[in-house]
């Protein structure tokens, strides 16, 4: 694909956005065709390979035996990290986490943290002295657009397969890491000055601000998030509301046939 | 959100625990200038929260790397003093504080006027001396009113606000214990003339019946606070230099 | 004020010294204008705000329950740190810590410590196992000069009305911290090829080395520093130790001024 | 080494406990061009090793001290992801994972036509998902693939391979048993055409003639994952873009 | 100053421990050019402490925003070994060792000529190897001759000299057990020839008469060491390269 | 010496070359005049102080009570690790540790560790629970080349004098630490197309790649490098694998010669 320029790009989605068009002849609120792959690596307790586009990310999930909180004695802990590394592209640099790969672990941490799909009493295994600590890092390889979706979904993929490896640490019989419920993220990019989902890299390059949200399976909100710059009016958001919900069945429905393969 | 079931936030007459109608904010108050060493300032009081906000610039943006040919880029430092919270916190950015600088600083170039400015940078420091939930959006609202008394031009002013859910009831502008033991978070940043939101985050579980009452309350607490900011500036500008 | 280039500040600050007078019409030994606040910030255990002509800071003090040093079983420890963030001024870059303002937080620590105001036996809980550590940040908010005596003033300030919070610790009741003196520091600025007392932000910009003494209720010396380039005599020393007595009498008595209200 | 003398590595027929022969490696698979973003890259998956390479450039080298006036610096970060050993990893770079990165560039340096890009870079980003014994060598094959992938011109390719010690015989290709418990690890980087070597460490014991055993496999072995390298680019020019 | 009580530092006869006079040095060696890397290079021994000093330029000064237009800028690394204490010492810079760096250099440029190189940088690199109390005077020392065996013209030389007190008694410079019990620590760089003070710190307690002989005290010493700085100078310089 | 630039300089290494010549009038495989001095630092428990033509190192060892990896419950830790600040040389910068130092870091830990010298067990104080760790910091104070070799020896010489400080950590009397063998490194630098043993600055300056070898008492590899842009073949390293048997055999005799005195 021609790499335009963004001022020239920015007037060619301007143009697009008139006829309800995309660049890659997408419809407003089509996404890109994707797969999802789970239980694919060696050494990770869950894992799970998501192809979005050209967006290529995996999460890998790993256990830890920790003393739990003074004030939360029979509750596990869940950390969910994202690195934004100089392998996803051309435009990222080494050195500390940006503020873009922040951003993107804190949103799916919340995501899945704030839609209580972890029973955090489940990870205890003495009150007081010994609970499981879950640890998910997703590693985003190839970023062409919507790294934050594809991110999401292989977070919760890979933990929903995941095995508690206890017999490891020596705590008792391997199972199944009890995950209840599936949140799933969709995300909306201001492209030629109107919302669409599942924004390519090109769409990004010359679009505005973005709105994550992440929905429980009774279609309820966990998670909301503005990144860049550029505002919204609350019908905007209305709209965009109704799309995601249909999006995330549809996600949620997906991730729930591979389970199962 | 914390989310514990057990801890009761709502009073039997269905008041909140110190006393506020649901819709009711914190007592707030404003005052702008009080930094001499910065270009803009302003010090907000929010319930217990004391943000205290700067501004610097426009000045060159260096390294070159972050400048911007058609536009001004606002740099963000959101950062809470190590004797703002009940456990002292260590200098330094943290990934809290990194999240907040940076959605705040995209928040505050949807009003600044960046075009003005190509190629340069304004700094806004925001400082929390003292935390009492809602950081953020004082922070917000500290930061608009620094820019304004810097003379920054501003198509309009962001007020930071957040409802929330306790015990499965909106409420507006949560306290530390709410925030603590409630159900949901919404922060936001309003665009009092507009209607417009350059700020959005939110965490918990709201329903969408949930999320538009709580924005409802939001809108309604921005055109409050949008008043207070107003006063603090008309003052600053009759009373002279602080 | 308008910003003179230094060559020529530092030529009318000559001219001035010559006729032993300031830019801003103080005498040489004249502090500026200030005020003092104690119990300022919520969740901070003691804290304070000093404001110093243009110069703004605040200090706050904190505690934490430590496991004392194995040589040293019945004393609790003092930790002073000062932050000198961009918001201080247009100068202050982001970053780690700078030389200049570990130099502060290193000379106020000093200057508290020497003089023995805390006595660090009453800091034990019990022996071996559990002590107070008393932490002093500083926080310096607007820099218009001398921040280094704005500083020292605030963090012995906030020291003096700090409450020990021993009941969120359940270790016994609340109670005040206690302090034995108050030792204030002076500092002394080249300007114009003379020292001056409480040096203004211009007279920094057009001026030479520093020195800042603390001295403690008997008039003792408990911290010395010489900061920046230049070279003093013994008979210089001599002379602004003597204005230095005068000024933290001063000083210690709006202290204890601020404390009975 | 770990070196531990008590764990059998060898079966009573000589063969080794997985069943491979001593000079035998174990299943490699090459893909090229399966990262969209990158110019190159590849996968290579070598037992239950699974690493990936992406190549970016030639672009210009800054911060300009590293730029050299007469040739291109490559530019290598050998990282392993988080959840790619047994225990988590903390994310950054570590001393070991500096140590390879400084190696693996010079070593590619040595292949690479460097000198057509004065005063340039080329990025090589090799990322280890899943580690299994040998991830250096692994990297090594799958950013000469990368380079491949991406068009960057090269007099040889490097293959990466190692041969080892375990109860005092010489094996190629260590796994995860044999490098924990073994007594040598020789890794070394071959140009299959020439025959050079560009990478080579090594520790633990080996004397002379247990060294020369060790590269003769290690030749030996070159040779196959050679052919299984210029398959996986023959097969992404022939099949179009992945 | 740790303060304790309780360790007797003076024999019953007034002596030191040691069996040093109240205004004795311990002994000092210097030797000049000992850093054939360097462009200016000393050791000094003085009592068990060793610190190495080492000069390079003056040279470009970059980053360009610590270039000074009017002169050339010392910057100096004062660093322990982490072999050069009891504990050992974690390599890196600490707190501690950033100040004495910032003092020593704005000590260094109060002296050496730095008009006649403007836009520049002169890097002053002291090492301590081993150290027993009075460390930042020794080095203070050594960077003066490394900097007059580079060249560099200075008005004067600074010497590092130190005065403490112990059990109620002004004495000359502390040694380990000294600086551990004793009461107070005045350590300064004093300009041989000028009888200025171009280095100051102070911790502990001292009345004005007790600072007032400590710095009798430093300044004979000062006088002596001088002397020592001078003769290793001329040993270079009549010995020919080391 | 007149500091050529490095194409002129590399001319001038490959011409002489072809006379079998070097820049200092050394033979192919003679090392520079060299000086190991042991036990010259107070504090360090064990150190050395090697002066190999130009270039000074110092290796100084400590120790410290730690408790044993819980797989490994009697046996104690090495650890090895260079700093090459910017005292070594005007091209080296401040900073975190560069690649430079850690691989050199890295090499001599290596050599020493895989030589088996050190038997771990010997280092067991109270198994499971206290057990020594050994720690070897090398410094190089002047690069005048082959800081690797001069590096290593430091680093074996220091460790063969330490005393184990047992008293002042109050677990025992005061011992020598226990060391069998003496690995030494010998390294090879390709200038003007062959090898030659100890490189000096100039001819490392106008080289190419370097062989780093480390041979234990019976002449077995411990430890292999090739740092920096080039490649070799069998055949010259067939050739300086018989140089640095001989060259190691020489150097032991050294330290071994040092350690008697």
């Amino acid at each position: 694909m021609v790499e335009l320029v963004p001022t020239l790009l920015r007037q060619e989605l301007a143009r697009l956005a008139e006829d309800d068009a995309r660049l890659d002849g997408r419809g407003r609120w089509e996404g890109r065709e994707f797969t999802l792959e789970t239980n694919c690596l060696y050494n990770a307790e869950g894992s799970a390979k998501v192809v979005m586009g050209g967006t290529v990310v995996y999460a890998g999930v790993k256990f830890e035996l920790r003393t739990p909180w003074p004030d939360r004695p029979t509750q596990g802990s869940l950390m969910c990290g994202a690195e934004l590394r100089p392998v996803a592209g051309r435009k990222y640099e080494p050195g500390p986490p940006s503020p873009q790969s922040i951003e993107l672990g804190r949103v799916v941490d919340r995501g899945i943290r704030e839609s209580g799909c972890i029973d955090m009493e489940s990870l205890c295994i003495v009150p007081g002295e010994k609970v499981w600590g879950v640890m998910i890092d997703i590693h985003v390889l190839s970023d062409r657009g919507n790294i934050f979706d594809a991110c999401g979904l292989a977070a919760i993929a890979a933990l929903r397969t995941a095995i508690v490896p206890a017999e490891r640490f020596d705590v008792g019989d391997d199972h199944k890491l009890q995950i209840k419920g599936t949140p799933i993220m969709a995300s909306f990019t201001r492209v030629g000055g109107r919302f669409v989902l599942d924004a390519s890299e090109q769409e990004e390059l010359g679009g505005d601000e973005r709105i994550h949200i992440t929905l429980g399976d009774e279609g309820h909100l966990h998670s909301l998030q503005k990144g860049l710059r550029g505002v919204f009016t609350p019908a905007e958001f209305a709209e965009i509301f109704e799309v995601a919900q249909t999006r995330c069945v549809e996600l949620r429905k997906i991730v729930a046939k591979e389970e199962e393969n | 959100m914390g989310g514990y079931g057990d801890v009761q936030l709502l009073n039997d007459d269905g008041s909140r625990l110190d006393g506020r109608k649901l819709d009711e904010i914190r007592p707030v108050t404003i005052e702008a200038g009080i930094l001499p060493a910065a270009e803009g300032s302003a010090m907000v009081t929010h319930g217990l929260n004391v943000a205290v906000a700067a501004v610097y610039g426009p000045m060159e943006a260096h390294p070159r790397k972050i400048q911007r040919q058609d536009r001004a880029v606002i740099d963000v430092r959101y950062n809470m003093a190590p004797f703002s919270t009940s456990d002292r916190i260590r200098p330094g950015f943290n990934r809290r504080s990194r999240e907040i600088s940076k959605v705040t600083a995209e928040a505050l170039e949807s009003v600044v006027l960046v075009e003005r400015y190509p190629r340069s940078k304004i700094r806004v420091e925001i400082e929390i001396l003292a935390a009492e939930a809602g950081t953020r959006c004082v922070g917000i609202t500290a930061a608009s009113v620094a820019l304004a008394d810097a003379g920054i031009p501003m198509r309009d002013m962001i007020v930071g606000v957040a409802s929330g859910k306790i015990e499965d009831t909106v409420v507006l502008d949560l306290d530390k214990a709410e925030d603590n033991y409630g159900q949901a978070d919404l922060p936001v940043g309003i665009l009092p003339n507009t209607g417009e939101i350059a700020f959005l985050q939110m965490d918990g579980d709201l329903s969408l019946e949930e999320y538009n009452l709580a924005m409802e309350y939001n809108f309604k607490a921005a055109k409050e606070i949008h008043e207070i900011m107003v006063d603090a500036l008309r003052r600053r500008y009759d009373g002279g230099e602080a």
